[in-house]
């Protein structure tokens, strides 16, 4: 696993992917990652914000790598302003990504879930079969290959929600389930999963981070026992067992 | 006495160093993360103070943990650690690689508890000295923090003198009593320094609903902005004591170390803006000997 | 019990107001000040609180008395103020025009002093209420403030409320003491609200020379990066008295506003914005009803 | 005298005098004014800086009026970036100006000091006699009309202080003496004057400021007799005599 840097990268690209949805591109000498893990990035070179953000990796590219996120709050909003040219203060890549065992892949992905996907479809060697959801058409974050879709609101693919689509899907077919989304998908997902199934899951988890690195233990996400673990150095991606689901809340 | 402009080569418990800095205490783990990446985190390290250690372990608070505000950094982080018995035998260790000493942070919910821990302690080679965490609420006393009774502070001191004979120094708490008396009486009991001083009691909370994000609602605040309120108790504390003053609070610029050591602190330590840059320590040693030249 | 979303509408000693805003002691004048603008800088103001009044006349500071820093406000005014014989006879009247009543800050430098100035204040029918400011410094004790110890704010409150039957609040300070505790004294003394809080102790330092600006070194800080530790204090002083609590600190957005009453006051101060913004009740009150909408 | 206002004006025009010295024209609907007195002005509509930052009255102009001033430090930095059609937050007119005594005037002023004599020459029954302190020439704020001028490298006019012109005026012909700038030039000038002339002297004061309206009591100037009076409300211009120059300093 390559080991993290600090580094200023500079944004090449900026995307609008839907309203409120951003493609970044930024170039990063030498950047190397593995899928799941993601970047800590600095909204604003002042002293407010105080720490970074997080994104999953979405794709590398030659030299650099993509993120795609949404515009919610503060630093979202200030990352939103960036422009080509733009410098932007970067850490990583952060993390455990996906264990990345051989067998073919049913991915999972609620909303901005599913912007890790394509680095993860692209690094495995059978194609995925990917199950997307989203509020509405516009904000699917498609991965590529064969992907079925399902929005709030009906404007792609059935109306509903992605658990609705794993009922369609023959578990026995895929050796591991990545999941990926809000805190209730995740969660909708593992219970309508059957037991025997559980023990191929993968979930990328999501925590109010303070370093990103692990020191500050900032980021725990709750394991069996009544312990934690770190979102950032331990995770963000667990198996679904060594998750304490009961306990996990937003 | 303090010389004008501050000299960045410091002495402290008899080592010198060529940095004033040393990360605080919660914000660079053991010591042994600090290696995350190539090469390490160590550059402008004088030294690194471990998270706290209790007796027992602590899994910690219920998250969320951490809140930004506008202009500053709640944590809630509740002393996770898995107590000192797995720190000495399987945590210290992982940290004997760095190339500057390990000052191991100590928490107690009673006023026994520092010294027995500091005791286990005395088991590893590992730390160079101790930092006794008295901004945690006293159980026995209403949870008031032991560091708001300067009774406390000295007798904590006292105990702990009795069973190391590692400099240590106390990390004051600015949320109750005098920290100028606190100060005189943890040198009174025997502390080779003192901290001044730790995060500020702040709370957010949502006006729509009376909520709070962070399940005990009071949390520890940190921010750039606290940076005067610093600077003052550590003039007021160095001004009262004849021991070393650590500083800590508020610290993002090259400059801010240079005024608290004018101020009066021998070194000063950086947290919250270590967590937001690894490098802290190298970058504020740069920018500070920028202003020097 | 606080409702959520909080009400504009508040009840003070008896009377109602439309807004929750108060305007904080010294940065308000004496309230005549306030006519300075056509038709006078009331809308929004629910009461105007005078600057500290003291039984001599004070020069106050040398000057300056003024330094911002990057992120807040130093201030080191001394109390200047005319003595209350001449605010008795000459300073209060030109106050009896504004649209909304006044409270008379005031302070001392014994614990005697406080009730001798109320006594003279008693003289005049224009003060509707008294705030008592503690977070001076007791000059008998070593400087330290009266706020830090309970025993004192009770005998202060005590001797106040035998010489007047007007409302009275003391004003805490947040540098010393356990607020919680001096908080509860002062109801315990007979005060019919307490004022949480005020200027944190600051300083900034010229690391070059090792000189301040402002000659007192050590000063009044300010500033919205505050508001956190304003609201925690706040949340925990509700909780413990049953008088009401005035906030004051960090007011900067009428949001601000909003998440102090959420945590448990029930009237607001605003001192620092109104300097900059002689019509910031008026404002904040606006962004908070529309925030309400 | 108008009551000040708290208004939003807008920057119609921002003229470099030389580097670091700046004209800002601002329009601001039915805005009045007396010689001396000034406005404060905020640097951002941010929280921070927290206070304005108060300058003389340089013009008036039909519907608003022009400032001079030297980029310092943050708040006339933030303020030195302002372009045409900004909003500037701007508190005033405040203060007592030059009492405006008739028989004719000298003015005396050092570096922006003079920044508000355009506006007091054109104010007087007589064109007063103008001696004008810089460091450089290009420093020199001319107010126009009888000028002498003196700066400390020679590069205009003689080389050396205001107080040297001083020296070769006869101050028997002027009702009244006008003088703004540096704190020690006001004391050269105050010391280097004939007992018999310090009551035609009114100066114009500067002070570190909080509120600029009356308020705070933090802009304090020393008066005989151990007290203070304030710059922003009982000043900025106050006579020689109501001054205690022993006590005054930075
Ligand atoms: C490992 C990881 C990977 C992520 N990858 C992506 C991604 O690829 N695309 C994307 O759109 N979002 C992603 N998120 C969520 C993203 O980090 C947050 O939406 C973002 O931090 C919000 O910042 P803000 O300042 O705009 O929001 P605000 O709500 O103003 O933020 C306030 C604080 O809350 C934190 N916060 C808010 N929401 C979240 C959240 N869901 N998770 C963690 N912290 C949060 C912020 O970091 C900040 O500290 C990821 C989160 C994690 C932990
Ligand atoms: C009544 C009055 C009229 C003035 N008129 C002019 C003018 O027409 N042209 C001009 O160039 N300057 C004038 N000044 C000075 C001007 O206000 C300061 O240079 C300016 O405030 C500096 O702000 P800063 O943030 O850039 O500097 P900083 O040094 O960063 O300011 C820090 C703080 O110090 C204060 N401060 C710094 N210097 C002074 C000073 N000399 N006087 C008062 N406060 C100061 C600032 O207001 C601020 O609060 C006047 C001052 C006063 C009191
Ligand atoms: C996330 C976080 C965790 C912390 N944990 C501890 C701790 O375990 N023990 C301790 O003594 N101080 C702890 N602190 C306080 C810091 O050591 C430091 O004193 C404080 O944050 C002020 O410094 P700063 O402004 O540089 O952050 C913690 C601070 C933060 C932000
Ligand atoms: C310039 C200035 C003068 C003040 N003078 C007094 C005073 O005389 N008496 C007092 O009780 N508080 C005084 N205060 C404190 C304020 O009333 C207020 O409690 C404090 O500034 C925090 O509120 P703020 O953040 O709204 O400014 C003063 C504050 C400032 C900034
Ligand atoms: S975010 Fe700091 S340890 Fe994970
Ligand atoms: S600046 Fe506030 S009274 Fe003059």
């Amino acid at each position: 696993m390559a080991a993290p840097r600090d580094f200023d990268g500079i944004v090449t690209c900026v995307e609008g992917l839907c309203p409120g949805v951003l493609r970044i591109a930024v170039k990063a000498h030498d950047f190397a990652g593995e899928p799941g893990q993601f970047v800590e990035m600095e909204p604003s070179p002042d002293c407010f914000p105080m720490t970074r953000r997080p994104f999953t990796i979405n794709r590398l590219l030659p030299g650099g790598f993509e993120v795609v996120f949404e515009v919610l709050g503060r630093g979202t909003g200030l990352l939103g302003r960036l422009e080509p040219g733009d410098g932007v203060r970067t850490l990583g890549p952060l993390g455990r990504g996906w264990r990345l065992s051989p067998g073919r892949w049913l991915l999972v992905g609620g909303g901005m879930g599913a912007a890790g996907f394509p680095f993860l479809a692209a690094s495995l060697s059978e194609p995925p079969l990917v199950l997307l959801g989203a509020s509405t058409s516009e904000r699917l974050l498609h991965t590529g290959g064969d992907q079925r879709t399902i929005t709030d609101d009906g404007t792609s693919g059935v109306k509903g929600r992605v658990t609705d689509l794993l009922g369609s899907v023959d578990l026995d077919a895929f050796s591991t389930v990545a999941v990926c989304g809000p805190l209730r998908m995740l969660k909708a997902v593992w219970t309508s999963l059957p037991d025997r199934h559980r023990h191929k899951v993968q979930v990328s988890t999501e925590s109010r981070m303070g370093c990103g690195w692990g020191v500050c233990e900032g980021c725990s996400i709750p394991v069996p026992g009544g312990g934690y673990r770190k979102c950032c150095t331990d995770g963000p991606v667990f198996t679904g067992e060594e998750l304490d689901w009961d306990r996990w809340s937003e | 006495m303090t010389a004008f402009p501050p000299s960045l080569s410091r002495r402290l418990w008899g080592r010198s160093f060529d940095s004033p800095i040393i990360l605080a205490g919660g914000t660079a783990g053991f010591g042994a993360e600090l290696f995350v990446t190539d090469g390490g985190c160590f550059g402008g390290v004088a030294a690194v103070v471990s998270k706290s250690v209790t007796l027992n372990p602590r899994a910690g608070n219920e998250p969320p943990r951490i809140q930004e505000t506008e202009f500053g950094l709640l944590n809630s982080i509740g002393l996770a650690n898995p107590g000192v018995y797995s720190v000495v035998s399987q945590v210290l260790e992982k940290a004997v690689n760095m190339p500057c000493p390990l000052i191991v942070n100590v928490a107690g919910e009673t006023e026994d508890e520092f010294a027995r821990v500091v005791q286990v302690l005395e088991g590893s080679p590992v730390p160079w000295a101790y930092e006794i965490n008295v901004s945690c609420p006293n159980v026995a006393c209403g949870g008031l923090p032991f560091g708001s009774d300067p009774g406390s502070v000295e007798r904590i001191a006292r105990t702990v003198a009795e069973v190391t004979r590692k400099p240590f120094c106390v990390k004051l708490t600015p949320n109750a009593g005098s920290i100028v008396e606190t100060a005189v009486a943890a040198q009174e009991g025997g502390a080779a320094g003192v901290t001044v001083c730790n995060t500020f009691l702040g709370m957010k909370m949502d006006w729509r609903t009376g909520t709070t994000l962070l399940r005990k609602k009071v949390a520890g605040y940190s921010s750039p902005a606290l940076l005067p309120l610093v600077v003052a108790r550590v003039w007021q504390v160095s001004r009262a004591v004849s021991v070393p003053v650590l500083a800590s609070g508020g610290v993002a610029r090259g400059g801010d170390v240079l005024e608290l050591l004018a101020a009066g602190a021998e070194m000063v330590q950086v947290g919250s803006r270590l967590m937001r840059r690894p490098r802290a320590a190298r970058e504020l040693l740069q920018e500070a000997r920028e202003l020097l030249e």
